[in-house]
């Protein structure tokens, strides 16, 4: 096995486009989507519809585009409480979604589940997990499956810079390492666990550094730049497919709300939420496409006008379906093993 | 005074703080933040961050180091943030914490408090709504209690903090803003694992642990104006068990209730059966009944949160039932 | 067949890789070395390094990633070397694969098998003695079962990777050279969960689990040369609790003991005893009694050991004192 | 933090003297009495006098020896089910852990632990623990006592190459570094967990590369030299008795028997064997010894002799000595608080 190397991506600012257009339309409409969606959870908490917590990642979003626009079908992800970014840039059904944040019988685990456990499987969106850590080794059971099956498909697990001080985090690296796993690791530093600052609980900033100690592959990427994460994704993704293992993919990045709903983020200054607000991933992506004369204002604008409709209307419908009733949840526990599988 | 639950936990904390320097407080954003919960505000301010300390996220190591702590002098408390965090250092604390002194041949003391919260209601979904009671009660060298009041949640961490065995206090996420008159400067005592009789009847006795102490108390109202007379215990202790208030009330009443936010197979109800009937057979009236969590987990729609928590309601309905 | 209880286990899984390619095996040195138990002595050889893996020492990985397979079409089954170490990767079972199905609204199946073997009565010392049954049963989303004989390991790990549910198999160490006529052919079928009447008697029930069930049926030898006649019940599955066939008995003896190799706190004789309580209260004509470990971790000196576990002996003396 | 270097020491062999005299006839006593101890156990776990198992260390005792001479009272120390080299290393009383392993009344444990679990806190000797990895998270506990109590003292943890793929390796790790804990993992790299090499379970066979993921400050040494682990290990005990924090060493070795009792070994060639007996970490010290004239022939048959007649005489008494009775062990399960607790 090769030596890895750690390679620093300046955080980028606007930079050329490098990628055909259509990907970048692509980009932008998955982000817009990620933050009307958690736009309006947002509201809905506000207007009582979400019970419990929920955990927003508005400033995040290029990391779930530009990581998840590279999967195909038959690619399965892992993801944590703060997953709906994952979900919406893998194309969960809104309605749905917003259903299973309400409690809604039409949501996608039938509001068993809540915020923190939206899933799909029919789009590889195996789950939510909101115990710290405890997606990766289901990524890595996800990843075994692809490489049994050998279809050239590859899971995707996302998680926090926290999370990579708990112990799941290092046995599954490991394992993806000495199995030659076909699996991405997808990191948002968002420089706080919680509230704490990344430098009170880990030794330095650059999570990627993590890597190193199993001889994975690495790099380190401006997770504001939707294009740069597609990027450098894209080329661990296409090298996992072909047998070359797993790879670490650090994404700098900042999440604008506090952890949950309870979190006013007192620990943070104005200044620095301000400054992250300054590289909004959304604002960089319209600059790039209007700078490049990839779309004007005002089809940047429609397509905002019909993310923001279809939301809406998806919200409203979520909110207007009913609460499940069932007075017993024996099937939802268990599965009804066919008499055929023992025949 | 007048206190909150959460304010009787941090109170029991300041003072173990001040008093003993072998004290220290440990877990995630209990610091500079007062805890997730708020149940450690102030702490950080007024004893630094060496003795109140922020963890990064790491249950095995921080528990284990509690365990290292505790065996060389020191007198450490964990906060975990939620009771069913538990699965993920549940070796530090069932193959560790409760065994060593015993395969040490009982030659040291591992004196540590983990103090954690659980318990439903509160629509965090599956993974962040199990009290955690019978997790670890089955374990001998550990001491396991639950906090039903401001009262039980300060003495017994008062308690629990002097005591030189590892002790969890179980405290109930929907209790931090209950508030009781709590005396501050009561001594600290081992009586507060005493079940405590909190309502003399003399029909059935229901016995509860956590949330379900207030529910049952309220069945009880209700009951009583059904002409119905319940005596209520809150238990307290599940480790070690102490059944003998309880077999004195079974022996008036002859009917044993007991309600608990944990599932049936497993839940500390069949135990207190169990031992009611073995150890006061001839007095039982008819089977002691428990009123538990429904088999599955659980769920995050409110309405069926509310519907697998035991309610007042479902208590007094399984009263009437066992009465007629 | 006349095979033992280890050669039960291989040939369950032997099968089971040959028919289904969706199955694999996975664990710490289970591949070239066929096991630390020869528990896989011939997969790795007939199946390969892919389907019969060896892993690192690292049972979070490996348990989680077995339920990302089962989530993704597979159909894994993985060893753990001892059931204490169920300690290190309990959130992956109890919070994880119990509960996943649930949490997706009871969309998805996570078929899965874990074996692992316990018990004392080897001089493994208090971290390698558990049998780990009342860790994992009050967990609902998994089903438990345990194996007292060859018959039981063959049938209930096949019976275990047809299951479209988790399945927790839990084996004792002390049985593993037990030989028993075994129909290698015989049906796979849930039926093998049902309590079993091994023994018939009409004086006292004698319900047990694991290693304890054949010490049940040796006290029930000594107990019929003095006219005394149990019924020996192996209670078999732990999760979902059958208790049809132990009140049957029950109500035909009207006595009931509970024997298991667990701290009574928690063990499952609790629940089996309150459910019997519960529904055959008048058919009872003593209260249920249980014979358990006492309330310490197991010792490594043999004669406290044994002195520790339920014996045949101490069963014949709990039946006498029973009906006397 | 200043970037960690890991600093490669080859094989050393014969090398020149470069500690005193004395303190390398007292590395050479530790060693032998260890051998000793573990030959003797082996001999009675034939003559049936160990029960159940037993995990031994032959070709191991450099690492003890050399690492734990360093160490002062009050110091603490935590290792594994093979940890019988650590305890004779210490110091700790050779009858009363015989008596131990022989599950007898006057073992250090009174019999209750057993092989796994020998301990005396009197000499800082925390516990085995039989569950791997278990033993480093209490050994951070213990070196946060050591940081409170600032009089310098340090923990010490001892670990197999296989418990690095462990969660609770890395957890320990991180939280060492991020608290600046006065605490030593010393790393017996000897190639195998169980039956399984190293490189099926781990992507490469230095170890000490996984300290670079924590900034920890790490050095590779040859596990057979006495001499140099002490060299090595004296460093980073000295650092962090000064408050600079943890320190990582990978020693390489051998053990000769298998992993326990049960195990022939067969998954190793007998070339590879003997390659390592060639590199015997006593014969390697009495080469040295020898060759710079520090001790005759004779004078180390005479440590032998003493050693071995002291081995013998502790086993006999062991094997004398009565099996625990106690009807109840309750006091041994939990303490009995003194009223004075509450006072
Ligand atoms: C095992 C465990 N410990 C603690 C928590 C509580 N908790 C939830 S999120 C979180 C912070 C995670 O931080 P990070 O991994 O950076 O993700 P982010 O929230 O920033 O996306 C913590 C401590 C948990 N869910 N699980
Ligand atoms: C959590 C856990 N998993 C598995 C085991 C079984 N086991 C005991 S020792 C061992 C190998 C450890 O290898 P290594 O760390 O290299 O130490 P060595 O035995 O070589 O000294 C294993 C797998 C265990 N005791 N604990
Ligand atoms: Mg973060
Ligand atoms: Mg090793």
């Amino acid at each position: 096995m090769s030596d890895p190397k750690t390679k620093k991506v300046k955080l980028s600012g606007t930079s050329a486009t490098r990628l055909p257009h259509k990907v970048l339309i692509d980009l932008y409409g998955r982000m817009r989507s990620i933050r009307a969606f958690e736009d309006k959870i947002h509201d809905s908490f506000l207007n009582g519809l979400v019970y419990g917590t929920t955990h927003l990642c508005q400033g995040q979003e290029a990391v779930s585009a530009g990581a998840i626009a590279p999967l195909i079908d038959g690619d399965y992800l892992t993801y944590t409480y703060r997953g709906h970014g994952q979900c919406i840039a893998r194309g969960m059904d809104m309605e749905a979604a917003f259903a299973e944040v309400f409690g809604r019988s039409t949501g996608v685990s039938g509001g068993l589940g809540g915020s923190m456990h939206l899933t799909d499987m029919d789009l590889g969106l195996i789950g939510s997990f909101a115990i710290v850590g405890a997606g990766l080794p289901v990524a890595a059971g996800a990843a075994m499956t692809c490489q049994y099956e050998e279809k050239g498909n590859v899971a995707m697990t996302f998680f926090g810079d926290g999370s990579t001080n708990i112990g799941a985090f290092h046995e599954t690296m490991n394992l993806a390492v000495v199995w030659n796993l076909p699996l991405l690791f997808i990191c948002e530093n968002n420089l706080y666990g919680e509230y704490s600052p990344i430098l009170s609980t880990t030794p330095y900033e650059d999570i990627a550094r993590r890597a190193e100690a199993y001889a994975m592959p690495s790099d380190i990427v401006d997770g504001n730049d939707a294009q740069a994460v597609y990027e450098v994704v894209s080329r661990h993704v296409e090298r996992a497919r072909r047998g070359g293992g797993p790879g670490f993919i650090e994404c700098k990045t900042y999440r604008y709300k506090g952890h949950s709903r309870s979190d006013p983020a007192k620990y943070r200054t104005d200044e620095e939420l301000a400054s992250w607000m300054e590289k909004d991933p959304l604002k960089q992506m319209v600059k790039l496409l209007m700078e490049n004369k990839i779309l004007t204002q005002k089809e940047i604008e429609a397509i905002d006008q019909e993310i923001s409709a279809h939301t809406d209307m998806a919200a409203k419908n979520a909110a207007e379906a009913p609460f499940p009733t069932e007075k017993s949840l024996l099937d939802e526990t268990y599965a009804t093993t066919p008499l055929k599988n023992f025949g | 005074m007048e206190i909150t639950y959460r304010e009787a936990i941090v109170a029991a904390q300041r003072e173990a703080l001040k008093n003993d320097d072998r004290v220290m407080v440990m877990g995630e954003d209990i610091g500079v933040s007062g805890g997730p919960f708020k149940t450690t505000v102030g702490l950080f301010e007024e004893f630094g961050g060496a003795r109140v300390r922020d963890t990064p996220i790491c249950e095995e190591a921080f528990v284990g180091a509690a365990m290292g702590m505790a065996v060389t002098g020191r007198r450490p408390i964990v906060e975990l943030m939620f009771a069913d965090f538990m699965g993920v250092c549940f070796d530090q604390i069932v193959n560790g914490i409760a065994k060593h002194r015993f395969m040490c041949g009982g030659k040291v003391m591992v004196p540590l408090v983990i103090r954690t919260m659980g318990g439903g209601g509160t629509r965090f979904g599956a993974q962040h709504s199990q009290t955690g009671e019978t997790w670890v009660s089955q374990f001998p060298g550990l001491k396991v209690v639950c906090a039903a009041d401001p009262s039980d949640a300060y003495n017994m961490l008062r308690w629990a903090i002097k005591e030189d065995n590892p002790v969890i206090v179980l405290e109930h996420k929907f209790l931090f803003t209950r508030t009781q008159d709590v005396d501050l400067d009561a001594p600290i005592s081992a009586d507060i694992l005493t079940p405590a009789v909190l309502r003399q009847g003399n029909d059935v006795t229901i016995v509860a642990t956590l949330a379900m102490v207030e529910r049952a108390l309220a069945a009880a109202e209700t009951l009583a104006a059904k002409g119905i007379n319940v005596e209520v215990i809150n238990l307290r202790c599940l480790r070690p068990l102490n059944m003998e208030p309880i077999l004195e009330s079974v022996r008036k009443t002859n009917r044993l209730l007991c309600v608990e936010e944990n599932h049936s197979t497993g839940g500390w109800g069949g135990e207190v059966a169990a031992r009611t009937t073995s150890e006061a057979f001839d007095y039982l009236d008819a089977p002691p009944e428990r009123l538990t969590l429904p088999d599955w987990p659980m769920p995050y729609s409110p309405e069926l949160e509310d519907a697998a928590m035991p309610s007042a309601d479902k208590v007094v309905e399984t009263v009437v039932a066992m009465l007629t």
